[in-house]
C-alpha cells in the first residue's frame, strides 16, 4: 500500500502533518491526506504533494 | 524636649440630643416640621421591617446573599432626610433604608439582591446611584459628582454612605483629601457600626474617633451619636447646608451598631459576644425615637400600630410584586443588554451563540 | 486517607507550614477571628496565636504591601485577598513591587510571598464576587500563577507555593470550595509548580482547562465517552504562569482537535495563549479550528443568569462535538 | 494642511472639543500649568481656566474615581493618568466601576469618560515608564480601548473617544509622540472606533499590528519589499476592544501567513487573541505558523537594553521571511 | 449649635533648632558626637556635588532622567543618620544623599540613572532597598519590614522616605493606618519640598501642616524645619527610639524645598517663580550647617576645602568605574537575569530567540 511504499510508517490514529490550508485544499482535490506521502520537513505533507497527489489520481490509468 | 504644639484648627466635635435612656437635651432639639419627623419614623419602621423580611426570604431562599441594616435605621434616614431630592446619594450596599426615603421601589431592592440585574434600575427621575459593594471606592464618586455640581452650578450636594472598615481604605483618603482640595460639595456619611465583618474598630485604627480623620484634610468632622436620628439630622443638615453655599465637604461619623450579622453569609458569633451586641440593643434608634414622638404627641399608640400595619401589608405587595416579576424575568440573553450604548460585533456574535446554545439546550431537555 | 474538601485541604497546608517552618504568616481581612469568610484560615489564630494570624485592616494594597516588606525580611507571608474582585486594588504592589524586587536589586532581595484569592462564579454571590480575571496575573512578568483544582492538588500546590522562593499568585476556585471531598493524605505533599496534568486520557480530542472548569469538563468528556464513543483527553493546567505547553501540545499532535475551556471573558483570556501556543507547537497536526467554550466577555451577571454564563458539561460536549464534526 | 507631531494633534483635538461642548473637561497630574509632562494639555488652562484643567493631587484612584462621577453627572471628563505604569492604581476604578455603571443602572447612568494614557518603551524612561498592558484593559468587560499609532488617527481616536457615550481607553504610544509629524487638517475629523485599517496592500504576508509598532512594521514591509520583493499586507488595529476581527482575518484568508508585533510580553498579550481569533474565521486558509515577534516576558528594561526588548524593522522582517519560508 | 469639641490626644509638633539665619537654639541643641557631625557634613557636600555632576553627565547624554536632591540633602540625612546601619531604609526615588551614607556606592547609582539594572545591586550587608517610583507605594514595605522585626524581635527600625505628593495616595495612609494599628517600628519620613512636579503644597491638600494627618492614626506628627539638620537629626532619633522601644511608628515632616527641577525631564520655569527659588535657596541647609560648625570650631575653613576636593576626587573616580562598566556591561541577554529563582522554560526559550537575534544582527550588520 501506499504507506509501505512511502516507507513512512504512521499510526492510523495520528493526525497526519499538515497545515489547515494543506488540509482544506485537500479536501478541495479530493484527496486523502493519508495516502499521500510527505516531503516537508519531518514528512510533512505540503500543497505541493496534495497538488502532485491529486495530479496522479487524475491521469489516465496506463493503456493496456 | 521641648517643641511647639501645631494648633489644630479644623473643628472635630461630638452631638447627641436624644440620650440612649429616650431623655431629651432639649437647648439642641432641632427644628423640624411635623411631617418629616413623621415620615422618617416611618421610614425607620419600614426600613426595620423589609429588613426582617428579607431576611426570611433569604433563609427560604427566595433571594440572595445581603448586608442587613437592623440598627443603623437613624444613621441613614437622618443623613438622606437632610437631603433636597434633586441632590445626589452615593450609597455603599447596607443603605437599605435610605434607599427606600429616596424613592427605590422595594421589588428593585429584592429583585438586586434575588440574583436579577434589573433590580439594578434606578427611576429616571432618582439621583441615587447603584449599590457599590468595592469598600470605599463611591466615595471618589462622590467628589466627582459634587464637582461636577459646582462647575454646573446646580447647587446640587453629594452625600456618600460608607462604613468604618471604609475608612481603611486608600479611595478614603483619596476621596476626602480631594474633597477639600476642591471645595466639593460633598457630605461623607460614615456608619461606624464597631465591625467592619469580624474585625472590631480597635482594630480596624487606631484612632480614638473616626472624625478626627478630618483633621488630616483640614475638614469639619463631627461624630454624632449615630441612634439618634435626631443628632444625625441636625449634623448633616449642617454639612448639606455648608456645601450648598460653597463652604465645602463634611465628615460625619454616626456612631451605631450593626445589631445582625454582616450579610446573610455571615455568622457573628464567631468573632463577637451576646453581651454586647445586647447592650446595643438597648440603644436601639426607633424605640428611642418613638417614645420621643409620642411624647411630643406627635404620635399616638394607635398610630403606631397602624404605620407598623401599613408597612407590613406595603412590604406584602412589594414581596408578591417580586416574585410575579421573577417569573418573567430571567432571560439569559439579557446578561447582554446596558454594556455599552451600541453591542458591538464580537459581543453579538456571542449572543448568537448563547442564543443558539439555549435553543439546543431546549432540544435536548426536549429528547430527554 | 481522610476525605476532605478543598477548604478543608487549604487548611490543613496552612497549619502544617505553619508548625513547621516559623517564617509562615498569614494575613488578610477576617483571617484571625473569623477564620476567613471561607473558613480556609479556621483555627489558625487559636493554633498560633495573633502574631502569626493578622487579622488587617480593611486594606488591600496594605495587605500585599505589608507582605512584601515581610517577605523581603525573610518571612514567608501567605495572604488573603478575601475576593479577587477586590484584588485589583492591589494590583500595583504587586505588579511594581512583588514580582520585581529580585530583578531590582539583582537578586539581593527576593519576595516568597503568596497571594491566595477565591476566584469564579457558580455560588449565587453578590457582584464583584464571581470574577475570573487569573489572564491578568498571567501576563504580568515575573509571578506565577497557580489555579488547583481540586481538594488534593490544592493541598499540594498551596505547600509548593509558600516553599518557592518567588511570589506565586493563587486563585482558588470558590465553586469547587466545598463541592466534593477527595482522600488527602495527612503526610505533607507537594506538586511542581509549572506543570500541567494529564486527567484523563484519550485519542480524539483534547481539552484543556483548570480551575473549578476541571469538573464540568471531565463530566462532559465522561459523557461524551459514554453516550458518542468520543475518547476525550483532558489537560489540567494547575499553573497558568509559567505555562506549560508540553503535554498539552504534545497531547494536540495527537488528537488532531482541542478544546479550550474556561470562564474567564473570551476575548484576551487565558485560552487565547493556548491557541497562541498550540499554533507556535502543533500547528501540522491541527485538523480544526480549536473552539473556545469560555465565559461570555461580559461582566458576570448577578446570579440568576450565572449558570447561562459559565461553561457547563453540555457546553462543553457540545463544543466537542463540533470540533469533531469538522473534516480533517 | 499644518504638519504636527502626535502631541500637537492631541492638544488641538482636546481644545476643539473643549471649545464647542463646555461638558469636556480634562484633569490629572500636572495637566494644567505645567500642560501635562508630556505637553498634551499644554495650554488648555490658559484658554479654558482651571474651572475645566484640573491639576489634581497625586492620586490616581481619585482621578478615575472623580471622573466617573462627573461623568455620571453628564460631564465628558478626560482624565489623564501620567504614565500606563501607574494606572493599576486606578485599576478597580476602571473594573468596578466605568466599565460598570451603565449595566448596573440599566442605562440610566452612562460614563463618557476617556482615560488618557502615556505607554510603551523607547524613549528612555525610568522604571515603570515603558510598560505595554492595553491586554489588561482589552480583557475587561465594558470598555473601549484605543490605540492610535500617528497624529492622524490619533486626533481623529480621541475626537471620538470624547464624544463615545461609553469609557474609552486611550493609550498613546509615548515613542510616536515627537517622532514624526503628518498632516492634521484644522477642521475636526472622527475615525470610528472598532474599525481597523488596512495601512499597506500586499499579497505574501499579513501583519498585524498597532501603535508605536505600526512605524517599525511599516518599515520592515518597505525594506522586504525593496530587498526581498515580498509584498506585505500591514493592519493597524487602531481599536483592541472592541476588536475589529473582520479585516484581518479576510487578509489572512488573502495571503495565508500572519505576523503580529506588539510589545507587550507574548504571553497573554493582545497577540494570543489576535491568533486565536485567526484560529476561528481564517483556520484552512493558514499555511504557516503565526508567529509574534513580540516583547519578551520580562520587565521592561532600564533604557540601556530596551532596544533589544523591543521588536525593530529588522526583527520583524526576519519573522516574515521565516514564516514565509515553511511551505504550505 | 452648641456641642462638645473632640480633644486630640496625639501630638502634633514643630520644631526648628538652627534657625534660617545660621543662628542656634541653644537649649534645643542636641547633642551629637564630632565625627557624627563631620560625617553629616562631608555627607551633604558629596550629595550636592554628586547631585552637580550627574546634572553636568545627563546634559551630555551619559546617564538618563533622574531626580535631583538639591536642597534636601540635611532633610534626607539627619534622618538616616538616627538609623544604625542594621535598620532599614525604603527610599523613594530621590534620596541619593541618603543612599550614599548607608553605603551605595556611587557608582551603581550612576549604572542605574545610566539604564544599567546593574546598578539596582544592593551591597549584602546593606538593608536598604533599591528605588521605589510609583509614588507612595513603598511606605507599605516599610510597615511590613518594621512588622517583621518586631516578630522576629531584631529591634530594627524601618525608615521610609517620600514627598509631600505622596501623602495624597491611597498608599500613604494605608501604611500609616497600618503601622499604626500594628504599632509597627516605623518611621515615615516625608520630605516637604513644596512640589509635586508642578502641582504646589497648597494643591496637593488642604491641610495646614502635613504633621497633622498623623492625628488620623493615632501617630505621633512632628513638623521640622527639613533644611535644619540639627532638627531633623533630634526628630528622627527620637522617633527612632520610640520606634526600637515598641512604641510605635512616627510621622516626621521635614519642610525643605527642592532647588532644581522635578527630575531633568522637567521645566520648573513654567510653573514656579524664580523669587520664590531665589527665597528658598537662602535657607539652603549647607552653609547653614557649615556655619555652625566654623562656629563651634569642628570645622575650618582649610578642612571646608580639603573636604571639597575629596568629594570632588571621590565623584571622578567613580564617574571613571562607571564609564569603563558601562563598557563591559550591557549585554541584552541579562535582561533575562533575576525573575525567577530558576528560568521557567517559556523564558529560556525566549532566551534562545533573543540569542538567535542577537546573532542575526550581528550576521546582518557584517554582510553590510
Ligand atoms: C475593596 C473591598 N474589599 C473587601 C470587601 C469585602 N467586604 C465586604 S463588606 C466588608 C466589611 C465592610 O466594613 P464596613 O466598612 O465597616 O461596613 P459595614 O459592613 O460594617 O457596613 C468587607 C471586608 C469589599 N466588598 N470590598
Ligand atoms: C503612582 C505614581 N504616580 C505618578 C508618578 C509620576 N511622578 C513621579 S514623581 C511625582 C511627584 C512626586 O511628588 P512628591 O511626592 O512631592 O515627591 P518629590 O518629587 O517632590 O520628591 C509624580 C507625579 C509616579 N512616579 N507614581
Ligand atoms: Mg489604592
Ligand atoms: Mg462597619
Ligand atoms: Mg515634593
Amino acid at each position: 500500500k501506499a504507506e509501505k511504499e512511502e516507507g513512512v510508517p504512521r499510526e492510523a490514529e495520528l493526525p497526519v502533518a499538515a497545515s489547515p490550508s494543506t488540509r482544506k485544499l485537500a479536501r478541495q482535490l479530493g484527496v486523502d491526506l493519508r495516502a499521500v506521502k510527505g516531503t516537508g520537513p519531518e514528512g510533512r505533507v505540503t500543497a505541493e504533494d496534495v497538488r502532485r497527489a491529486a495530479d496522479r489520481a487524475k491521469a489516465p490509468a496506463a493503456p493496456v | 524636649m521641648p517643641r511647639v504644639p501645631i494648633e489644630i484648627t479644623s473643628p472635630v466635635e461630638y452631638l447627641s440630643i436624644l440620650k440612649e435612656d429616650g431623655t431629651l437635651d432639649k437647648a439642641l432639639e432641632p427644628e423640624i416640621p411635623e411631617d418629616l419627623l413623621l415620615r422618617l419614623y416611618r421610614t425607620m419602621v419600614l426600613g426595620r421591617l423589609l429588613d426582617e423580611r428579607m431576611l426570611q426570604l433569604q433563609r427560604q431562599g427566595r433571594i440572595g446573599t445581603f448586608a442587613p441594616i437592623k440598627g443603623q435605621e437613624a444613621a441613614q434616614l437622618g443623613a438622606v432626610a437632610a437631603l433636597d431630592p434633586g441632590d445626589w446619594v452615593v450609597p455603599c450596599f447596607r443603605e437599605t433604608a435610605a434607599q427606600l426615603w429616596r424613592g427605590t421601589p422595594m421589588e428593585n431592592i429584592l429583585l438586586y439582591f434575588g440574583g436579577y440585574e434589573e433590580g439594578g434600575r434606578i427611576p429616571d427621575d432618582q439621583k441615587t446611584l447603584p449599590v457599590a459593594i468595592p469598600v470605599a471606592s463611591q466615595l471618589l464618586h462622590a467628589v466627582g459628582l459634587g464637582w461636577a455640581a459646582r462647575y454646573r452650578k446646580t447647587g446640587e450636594v453629594a452625600m456618600t454612605f460608607f462604613g468604618d472598615g471604609a475608612t481603611s481604605e486608600g479611595d478614603f483618603h483619596e476621596a476626602l483629601n480631594c474633597a477639600a482640595v476642591f471645595q466639593t460639595p460633598t457630605v461623607f456619611v460614615c456608619q461606624n457600626n464597631q465591625w467592619a465583618i469580624s474585625v472590631p474598630l480597635s482594630r480596624q485604627t487606631r484612632s480614638k474617633t473616626l472624625a478626627q480623620k478630618a483633621v488630616a484634610y483640614e475638614m469639619p468632622g463631627i461624630r454624632v451619636d449615630g441612634n439618634d436620628v435626631l443628632a444625625v439630622y441636625a449634623a448633616a443638615r449642617e454639612a448639606v447646608e455648608r456645601a450648598r453655599a460653597g463652604e465645602g465637604p463634611t465628615f460625619l461619623e454616626c456612631v451605631t451598631y450593626r445589631l445582625a450579622m454582616h450579610t446573610t453569609a455571615d455568622d457573628p458569633t464567631k468573632y463577637r459576644s451576646e453581651e454586647e451586641v445586647a447592650l446595643w440593643a438597648q440603644k436601639d434608634p426607633i424605640p428611642r425615637f418613638q417614645k420621643y414622638l409620642l411624647e411630643k404627641g406627635i404620635l399616638t399608640q394607635e398610630k403606631v400600630e397602624e404605620n407598623a400595619a401599613w408597612a407590613g401589608e406595603a412590604i406584602g405587595k412589594a414581596v408578591d410584586r417580586y416574585e410575579a416579576m421573577r417569573g418573567e424575568l430571567g432571560d439569559p440573553l439579557e446578561m447582554f443588554e446596558h454594556h455599552f450604548e451600541t453591542l458591538p460585533p464580537t459581543l453579538q456574535e456571542q449572543r448568537e451563540e448563547l442564543k443558539r446554545t439555549l435553543e439546543a439546550e431546549r432540544m435536548e431537555s426536549h429528547d430527554a | 486517607m481522610p476525605k476532605m474538601t478543598m477548604v478543608q485541604a487549604l487548611n490543613l497546608a496552612l497549619r502544617q507550614e505553619m508548625e513547621q517552618d516559623d517564617r509562615v504568616v498569614v494575613l488578610g481581612e477576617d483571617v484571625g477571628r473569623d477564620g476567613g469568610v471561607f473558613r480556609v484560615t479556621d483555627g489558625l489564630i487559636d493554633r498560633f496565636g495573633e502574631d502569626r494570624v493578622l487579622d488587617t485592616p480593611l486594606a488591600e494594597s496594605a495587605i500585599a504591601g505589608m507582605s512584601i516588606g515581610m517577605a523581603v525580611h525573610g518571612l514567608r507571608p501567605v495572604c488573603e485577598i478575601q475576593f479577587s474582585g477586590f484584588s485589583y486594588l492591589n494590583f500595583h504592589q504587586i505588579e511594581c513591587h512583588a514580582s520585581r524586587l529580585r530583578w531590582r536589586s539583582r537578586g539581593r532581595f527576593t519576595v516568597p510571598m503568596v497571594l491566595r484569592t477565591p476566584y469564579g462564579g457558580g455560588v449565587r454571590a453578590l457582584e464583584h464576587h464571581s470574577e475570573s480575571r487569573e489572564a491578568f496575573y498571567a501576563h504580568m512578568p515575573g509571578l506565577k500563577m497557580v489555579i488547583p483544582s481540586g481538594p488534593r492538588n490544592a493541598r499540594a500546590l498551596l505547600v509548593s507555593a509558600i516553599r518557592d522562593p518567588d511570589p506565586v499568585i493563587f486563585f482558588e476556585p470558590k465553586a469547587v470550595y466545598r463541592a466534593f471531598r477527595e482522600e488527602v493524605p495527612e503526610k505533607e505533599e507537594t506538586l511542581p509548580i509549572g506543570r500541567s496534568e494529564l486527567v484523563r486520557e484519550g485519542r480524539h480530542v483534547t481539552l484543556i482547562t483548570y480551575g473549578a472548569m476541571v469538573r464540568p469538563t471531565l463530566e462532559a468528556a465522561a459523557q461524551l465517552s459514554e453516550k458518542d464513543g468520543i475518547e476525550a483527553e483532558v489537560i489540567d493546567l494547575l499553573t497558568l504562569a509559567p505555562l506549560d505547553d508540553t503535554l498539552f501540545t504534545a497531547s494536540a499532535r495527537k488528537t488532531g482537535r482541542v478544546v479550550v475551556v474556561h470562564e474567564a471573558p473570551r476575548s484576551y483570556g487565558p485560552g487565547a495563549e493556548i491557541v497562541a501556543r498550540l499554533v507556535e507547537k502543533a500547528f501540522y497536526h491541527l485538523e480544526a479550528p480549536v473552539r473556545r467554550p469560555t465565559g461570555y466577555d461580559l461582566i458576570f451577571p448577578l446570579f440568576s443568569r450565572e449558570q447561562a454564563y459559565l461553561p457547563n458539561a453540555a457546553r462543553i460536549a457540545r463544543a466537542v462535538k463540533e470540533t469533531l464534526a469538522v473534516e480533517a
